[in-house]
């Protein structure tokens, strides 16, 4: 049953287009919410929204790029080395995002501090480039890169805005980034509330929990209406042989007699 | 075999286009990230003090490590002056740097105190932000590798009772914050600031020794011994009253810290530095003896030293004073090193199993002043070194075979046993020239072993200058 | 500038050389199975052997 | 140098820095390999193992190798291969030389490259500046002292944890709290407690 299942994907996959491609890493396969991909940085980096939504860039550089050299140079690698091969590109690609950031976001670099390094053993990226890249051509790949990493960051800026509005009350941006709207505040005037303990590691884990509940709760509930669906469907079905049979027996019961 | 070989060919050109791709990248982020550096370290001050901050900063190249000692000064896109900072390398273990800051008009609004603490979890960075009547503006943390969470408490409630606090008379958040923790770390800092500021208060004290004084003007020319500054006071007519020498010498005992006033050719006076209730009974007393000396002329000021009945650290403040007063501006030149003498050959190579080159130096009329040696060591084979390495030391010696000064140029030991050695250096070799032969026996006995390279390099240098008068 | 892409390419080689060592070298028995296959998914390990040829979606 | 300075690196490293709960290196194996307690325990042992000598080794090579050359902006890419490659290492020889060390923690070894608590605990010492400190001999002592810490605290919490979620299976969770979930939740809960360990040092 279940090779069948996923032959049948496989086969659909074929005639995926790019579309489909890009928009399947953000909610369906979102890599953290669905997938458990990168817990570390989503927990460390998330106790605001614009670091969620900084780191969530890095790795959307990280990733297109790694990805789009990995479907480069996938068929002159030998089989035996592909992975370390892998390895060493994003290595070099997170070396690189590195310095740029220090360079260009100081402030960023300050603030996700190790985590920057870290992306490099972030499973998602090995696992696109190993399980995606290896297998297709540079431009879906690229494709991929970006469509997964979006879905990343979204999750990323998710768990962050979250924390960041439960322990101050409010959301602010331009802190970190050079973005052109610095020092903006989101003021949702609940300063009375806030909750210092959600910017804190403790936060980090309960929010994180919390959301994957609520995604899994959807998921659940889908399949519960997706089920009672088909369901519905066989029951009606049944009903129209059952229908069928009743008819034809009628008929073959009028015609003998 | 062929598959092998491409495999490693493979493996080559990933390696190295790796390798080129971070080189490239780093050679052109590595000027930015210099620049961001240098920004992050003087915003804050424009922030500290309410100034308009600077589109881009300027910084001169003056090497740092040598004179200890920078300036930055702050610019706006227009080359209008906005504000000045002066940044100092401080001579102390434990405050890391001090900035005055200046403003646009020139007005000195205050010092910056910057203090690098280690503790238990990690890093703190510390700014203590003073105005011009030494007292807090802020304390601030500019930097730390705490636990976030906790640091933040501290930050969020415990920082704001230090402004407006007098830095001499400072009183602590008192509570369950823990010593050794971000909170011990800001204690570290403001008393760090205090015991400094205590070294500063020539700055305020100069109307104890002049009473009719308006104005001063603190001066870095040069370092002698113990004293790297000078307060030229001034009084309401701009005329020079006299100078005060602020001193500062840790001997066995403690680390004594005075004032010492000189007024053309008049000893004036040594105070304490340190307020009076937190210096030492024994330095008190000590000093007491010198009230006799007051108004007499320098010159029987060190005649009367040969008494006991003074204090021979106090002694050795006071003379390196008094020289330093005497000093004319060319033989102030001289000492430091003769960098600055009028003219210089060229670096000649010798061949000496310690020393490496010499370079002489010559004042106006061309005289010979002296010859600057260089000279290696390498101290990793000795026993109970503390690291051991290779330390370079340049010897600058006058033609008649005293030391004019000695300077550690570079050394592979731990910062601790480089701190040793420059301790050494001011201890024993400035101003040698009134060393006696027991005083240079002293010295080269050695007092650690980490010394042992540092005079091997000065008795070499010493002897080569001697064999060089006997051609 | 040489230094580092020297430093780079012998740092490269020796995750090669290792890698391809280790790989050549044969397990010695039947490891026990005791990583949870389905908890897994929390950590998309490149060398795990458990999740290595497990793909999603394709 | 005094010895309680290797004893307060090791105590903060494990309790008061704790690597999983306090600095979130390590999450994904604490998620992943924490169903039983043996099994945490052998995970434990594997990771002490190769984030001592890892961090020795990213230390030796930080301060000998791409200081002298002054390209320490290589360091990620350095540390991460040199890592990988101790753990190819560590795995070929324990392939080779002893069956029952390899049927007790070869089968952790592989997890282990891609834990970013080895990775990241490496580059916290060169950012804590030991060196600078304590001279860059010394500092290498306080470093595997710290990395020893972070080590017992990694292995103390995914012990603690797996015991947990052992309780964690009998009980009645909702559907959609089961798993993942409920077990970060318990990781927060944990993190609080943590937190009251600050400043016991």
């Amino acid at each position: 049953m279940a090779q069948k299942q996923t032959a049948k994907k496989g086969k659909r996959k074929k005639d995926l287009h790019a579309l489909a491609v890009f928009t399947r890493g953000i909610i369906r396969e979102n890599s953290l919410f669905v997938l458990l991909l990168g817990m570390c940085p989503a927990l460390a980096v998330t106790s605001s929204l614009e670091t969620g939504f900084g780191m969530g860039l890095l790795v959307i550089f990280v990733l297109t790029l790694s990805n789009i050299v990995v479907s480069l140079i996938r068929k002159a690698i030998p089989e035996e080395i592909r992975i370390p091969a892998y390895i060493v590109v994003i290595a070099t690609f997170v070396t690189i995002v590195g310095l740029l950031t220090e360079a260009f976001a100081p402030a960023l670099h300050e603030s996700l501090g190790i985590f920057i390094p870290l992306i490099v053993v972030n499973c998602l990226i090995m696992e696109r480039a190993n399980n995606f890249a290896s297998k297709n051509n540079v431009v879906l790949s690229a494709i991929d890169g970006i469509g997964v990493a979006l879905g990343f960051m979204l999750a990323l800026m998710l768990i962050g805005g979250t924390r960041e509005f439960l322990a101050t009350g409010a959301l602010a941006y331009g802190v970190y980034l050079p973005l052109p709207l610095e020092g903006s505040i989101i003021n949702a005037g609940l300063t009375l509330f806030q909750m210092e303990v959600f910017v804190g590691p403790a936060g980090g884990f309960i929010v994180i929990g919390f959301w994957l509940a609520v995604f899994k709760a959807f998921e659940l509930y889908n399949k519960r209406k997706k089920k009672e669906a088909r369901d519905r469907w066989i029951e009606k079905k049944k009903k129209e042989a059952a229908e069928r049979k009743r008819r034809k027996a009628m008929e073959s019961a009028g015609g003998s007699a | 075999m062929l598959d092998k070989l491409r495999m490693a060919l493979i493996l080559c050109i990933i390696g190295a286009a790796s390798g080129l791709g971070i080189v490239a990248v780093n050679s052109f982020t590595e000027d930015i990230i210099e620049q961001n550096r240098i920004r992050e370290e003087l915003e804050i001050y424009f922030d500290l003090y309410g100034l308009e901050k600077p589109a881009s900063f300027d910084r001169d190249d003056e090497p740092r490590d040598i004179y200890c000692r920078w300036e930055a000064a702050g610019y706006d896109s227009e080359r209008n002056r906005i504000g000045e900072i002066h940044t100092y390398c401080v001579d102390d273990d434990r405050v890391h740097e001090r900035a005055e800051i200046f403003d646009k008009e020139g007005n000195f609004l205050g010092k910056v105190f910057r203090v690098d603490h280690t503790n238990t979890y990690g890093l703190v960075v510390t700014l203590v932000a003073l105005d011009a009547e030494n007292e807090i503006v802020e304390v601030r943390i500019a930097r730390h590798e705490n636990t976030p969470n906790y640091a933040r408490r501290i930050i969020d409630n415990h920082l704001e009772p230090f402004q407006g606090q007098d830095i001499n008379d400072v009183s602590f958040y008192d509570g369950r914050t823990g010593a050794t923790s971000t909170y011990g770390s800001i204690i570290h800092a403001v008393n760090a600031t205090a015991d400094n500021v205590v070294d500063d208060r020539a700055l305020t004290d100069y109307r104890v020794f002049y009473p009719e004084a308006e104005s001063y003007e603190r001066v870095f020319d040069y370092t002698l011994g113990c004293i790297d500054a000078r307060i030229a006071v001034y009084d309401g007519d701009d005329e020079l009253l006299g100078h005060v020498y602020p001193a500062r010498y840790a001997n066995d005992h403690e680390e004594i810290a005075l004032n010492i006033a000189i007024s053309e050719g008049i000893f004036k006076g040594v105070r304490a530095a340190r307020p009076d209730d937190r210096a030492s009974e024994e330095l008190l007393q000590a000093l007491e003896k010198y009230e006799e000396l007051d108004g007499s002329p320098i010159g029987e000021v060190e005649v009367d030293f040969d008494e006991t009945a003074y204090d021979p650290s106090i002694n050795r403040l006071v003379t390196q004073a008094i020289i330093r007063c005497q000093e004319s501006d060319h033989e102030r030149e001289m000492r430091e090193f003769f960098l600055w003498s009028h003219e210089q050959d060229e670096t000649a190579d010798i061949d000496h199993d310690i020393l490496q080159s010499y370079q002489a130096h010559y004042d106006e009329e061309n005289d010979l002043i002296g010859h600057v040696y260089y000279g290696e060591y390498d101290t990793s084979d000795l026993t109970d070194a503390y690291d051991g390495g290779i330390m370079e030391v340049a010897v600058a010696v006058f033609t008649d075979g005293t030391i004019s000064s000695v300077h550690l140029l570079s050394s592979e030991e731990s910062d601790f046993a480089v701190r040793t050695l420059e301790e050494n250096i001011r201890v024993f070799f400035t101003r040698s020239e009134d060393m006696d032969e027991d005083e240079l026996a002293d010295a080269f006995s050695g007092s650690t072993t980490s010394a042992t390279g540092l005079n091997a390099i000065v008795e070499a240098a010493l002897d080569y200058e001697d064999a060089r008068e006997g051609d | 500038m040489v230094p580092a892409i020297v430093v780079t390419m012998l740092v490269v080689s020796l995750f090669f050389g290792t890698y391809i060592m280790n790989k050549r070298t044969p397990e010695p028995l039947e490891a026990e199975e005791v990583v949870d296959k389905e908890s897994c998914t929390a950590c998309m390990n490149y060398s795990c052997r458990y999740k290595i040829e497990e793909t999603r979606g394709d | 140098m005094s010895p309680t300075v290797f004893f307060v690196a090791i105590i903060s490293a494990m309790l008061i820095n704790n690597v999983v709960l306090l600095r979130f290196l390590g999450v994904c194996p604490f998620l992943g390999v924490s169903k039983r307690s043996e099994t945490a325990l052998g995970m434990g042992g594997a990771v002490t193992f190769v984030m001592v000598v890892g961090s020795v080794l990213t230390y030796l090579i930080y301060y000998y190798v791409l200081e002298p050359f002054e390209i320490t902006y290589i360091s990620t890419i350095a540390f991460i291969l040199v890592i990988a490659s101790l753990v190819q290492l560590v795995e070929m020889f324990i392939k080779k030389v002893s069956k029952k060390l390899y049927k007790a923690l070869g089968i952790y070894l592989p997890l282990i490259v891609t834990n970013c608590a080895i990775l990241g605990v490496a580059e916290t010492n060169i950012r804590e500046g030991y060196a600078e400190e304590f001279g860059v001999m010394s500092g290498l002592g306080v470093a595997a002292a710290s990395a020893f810490g972070a080590a017992l605290g990694f292995t103390l919490v995914i012990f603690a944890f797996s015991s947990i979620r052992e309780r964690l299976e009998a009980a009645n969770v909702p559907a959609a709290w089961k798993g993942i979930p409920i077990s970060l939740i318990v990781a927060g809960i944990m993190a609080l407690a943590f937190l009251g360990l600050e400043g016991i040092v």
